[in-house]
């Protein structure tokens, strides 16, 4: 067995992010947190626990799913969905995100492409993961210069979801929404703490030498490349090839 | 129907429903529309666009867009409608996708409006002045929820597998196709085949069928969405949607793009 | 599942969804539910009532009754259901169909209400505090309309065709099926048959399938809608429903009825 | 040929009253505004004017729609129904309709079984009939005991429906909705003023002389007896059958 694929930290991180959901709904183009998901599925499969219920958004094995594009987010608002993933061009210090923009909106340059569910299943989805492998000051930014969607609300506002953690590709961030903000919880291996400081927009609470972030055991490591990486490969058979290649260069 | 007579149902000013990417997109009307001409469309996508949107942006045919994203997909961003913005050409009414479905699920049910959670905070809402927010009149007090008003879309243009001889048209699970054409005063549809029997002959085939009353005009458009795929017919030639991103760069690209394939050769050629 | 184990999901006190009689009927449940015994039922029916609901009732385990309308068609009047209404036993709280459907729909979208037109200047809502009035807020002002509140049911029970070993029910064109399903906290369907083959497997059985992730227990119920009909299965035993409603005129003659056959025992008869 | 048959005057008299519709829907146990409906049709047919369609609800031939039973309802609110039938246990001489029970609700007696979707259809269908083969004191009466749906509605309030006719066994009445009120507009044959005034609960406007009820001319009266009374066999076969018995008598 090789050394450890920077990208099976992420999964494995995200499998740790998700576990005890039921059933999580994982974005179009979003193989990482697919891995994660189908990950944690055959840890709790092989474990006996109950079984955990993946939708991929797009994908025909994973579509279960059968009253067109509004299901989704009908199943989120009736508390059916754990998680979900959100991105963003831009996710500030308060948990906002931004998907539409840079500059004065509406004549945003660049205009990404737009906020998609994020406005709604932000407020609904109990445990929302920020996901960015990006880790640069242009992405984790001060204060976003649209917000899609508030990474908090007001007491009042109606909401049973939002970001619980942010992982990229140099750190997992814990969310504390009271203050609200961000939190180090680890470093990915070979990453160093003022490293991330320099890449980081905002500021973000830290001990005084963050733990390294867990890494997978041989078993769960076996379970990646073999079982998962299978399952993956349904669905993104180029990611799932790529990643092999890598792996085994 | 031919798609010519469908593409003249289409006037100036009207505002035209679009189906996301994977649902079933007419890119055979697309070019049946440029041909046609009709200008200031207001686009609803439903909920988000791509080539299509792309393309008659482009062609110089919209007015505005209402959407919750616009995209190439794996090919990247929408590069016409991306410069119309930054040239402020085109109006975009930038919306979340539960709140198009929102909207035409207010036409669907005649009503003024739909509730929506979620919203209030976004910096959508703050560039949306028809939508509005009240206090949920169920709750001790206070809990402000967003109310977004019926969308009336004039004319739902979509693309699916099969239409009978009846009118009816097999949707599968699909709903938001159901859904563009309750809400839309007009519905024209392309296929790729005209069946025999009627679909809403047995439970089986009727359980995925938008019946005729909602269907104003129906064209044979053998791979009809093409490039995009069409479930359950074809895969989306991500090639092709690759090769226009990189064509549409620049106006003139995107001009020759369009020249060189008039609608139908295209179509030929990737069989 | 079994039908006694399902039945048992049932706690005294909790609210039931149950389709209208067309649609699917879980007859097989009601007698089961029946031998278990969980009184104080508050019944939801999607949108009216019929020989289910008059059973219930007549055995004494149903508290109140949301619904449109309580009758046996041909066969006439709901005896049971009509009795324990004029001796004030049960609480009916008359509703329109739409309105039935509206209440869903806001559980369905996880939205505190729906709003309908129609029904000012009707008993109904005059009858109905937990419904609500507002001034459309898109109007100019004035423009009274109807908010009706989300209906979470506890649990939602009907029969249906085919389930998968996935837990799939096919559903066909009956979406008042799925709407219940969405809108309920847990899901309980007897089918006729469990297939081998994934419902969700392919576009066209797909397209008619509820999914498994809003059904909690199947049990398998040959003929389980019997007297009533199950589409594209078989038809209703009028003369059936028109024995129940003759001897159900007195309690003598409903407990009788309900004596003489027990379950299973007359799906046989039937056959 | 033999007499005309009571029940084909309705029949006759529901098809002119549905001239121009373009989809009229029909409830499930109704087979004589199902005769008039596909009466229309077969007319329209036959001349060479645009389709009639028409939804019989619960039936399977006629059932255009997959969408569940909230179908006919969002029809009816996107102005896709030109035309419906109500009746009722009682009908008051302000067009209010009453299918929940005599006496003092909630504690009816009789309890008829309930609204169905009245109380939104006479609300959004531009032109519901009201029909009702008893014509007694019973049924139309001058106050309805429960007011299922409304025959009018105060200004302000959003209508594009209501009732425009009262058709019942004995004569055909117009219903004026400024007023409000209906007006007689012919006496079915064998019927006189008096006979109806004293079948009549509530007071209504009337000629002098009113007319006869029009009659099926002979091309009419065949199409009825021939397509229409096979088409109509295909939902209503008990009905039909009845039907042709007493024709034939």
């Amino acid at each position: 067995m090789t050394d450890i694929h920077p990208r099976e930290i992420l999964i494995t991180t995200i499998a740790r992010l998700l576990d005890g959901v039921r059933h999580v709904a994982v974005g179009a183009s979003s193989p990482i947190p697919a891995a994660g998901a189908m990950l944690l599925r055959a840890l709790k499969q092989r474990a006996g626990a109950p079984p955990v219920r993946i939708s991929i958004l797009g994908s025909v094995e994973h579509n279960f799913f059968t009253n067109g594009s509004a299901e989704l987010f009908d199943c989120a608002g009736q508390g059916r969905i754990d998680a979900f993933f959100l991105g963003g061009g831009q996710i500030d210090g308060h948990g906002n995100i931004n998907l539409v923009g840079i500059g004065d909106y509406p004549a945003s340059a660049p205009r990404w492409p737009g906020s998609f569910g994020s406005a709604y299943l932000y407020f609904v989805v109990p445990r929302v993961i920020l996901f960015r492998e990006e880790h640069s000051p242009r992405v984790l930014v001060e204060t976003v210069d649209f917000t899609s969607a508030p990474g908090v609300s007001e007491p009042g506002i109606h909401r049973t979801g939002g970001p619980v953690a942010l992982l990229t590709g140099k750190a997992l961030f814990r969310f504390d929404k009271a203050r609200p903000g961000f939190t180090l919880e680890s470093l990915h291996p070979g990453h160093a703490l003022a490293e991330v400081r320099d890449a980081t927009g905002f500021s973000f609470d830290h001990a005084g030498q963050p733990p390294q972030t867990a890494l997978p055991d041989r078993a769960t490591l076996e379970l990646l490349r073999g079982q998962v990486m299978d399952e993956l490969a349904e669905t993104y058979p180029e990611f799932a090839s790529q990643m092999r290649r890598e792996i085994h260069a | 129907m031919d798609l010519q007579g469908m593409a003249r149902r289409v006037e100036a000013g009207m505002q035209l429903a679009l189906p996301v990417d994977y649902a079933g997109v007419s890119m055979a009307m697309t070019r049946a529309l440029i041909a046609h001409g009709a200008g200031d469309l207001d686009l609803f996508c439903v909920p988000t666009g791509g080539l299509q949107v792309d393309q008659l942006v482009g062609a110089g045919l919209v007015r505005s867009v209402e959407t919750s994203a616009v995209s190439l997909g794996e090919a990247g961003g929408a590069p016409r409608f991306n410069q119309a913005i930054a040239e402020g050409r085109i109006v975009v009414r930038d919306a979340t996708c539960p709140a198009i479905h929102a909207g035409l699920m207010a036409a669907q049910k005649g009503n003024p409006f739909q509730p929506l959670r979620g919203i209030i905070g976004s910096d959508i809402l703050r560039f949306r002045p028809d939508w509005r927010v009240i206090d949920n009149p169920f709750a001790e007090g206070g809990d402000p929820i967003v109310l977004i008003p019926a969308a009336r879309p004039d004319v739902a243009i979509f693309h699916a597998p099969t239409a009978d001889r009846h009118g009816n048209v097999w949707i599968g699970r699909r709903r938001e196709l159901a859904a563009m054409a309750y809400a839309a005063a007009q519905t024209l549809v392309t296929v790729e085949r005209i069946v025999e029997e009627n679909l809403l002959g047995n439970e089986m085939s009727a359980a995925g069928t938008l019946p005729a009353l909602y269907v104003s005009g129906i064209a044979v458009a053998p791979r009809g969405a093409w490039p995009y795929g069409l479930w359950g017919e074809y895969a989306t030639d991500t090639a092709e949607i690759q090769r226009y991103a990189k064509a549409a760069r620049t106006p003139e690209g995107f001009a020759g793009y369009m020249a060189a394939a008039p609608a139908g050769e295209m179509q030929e050629a990737a069989r």
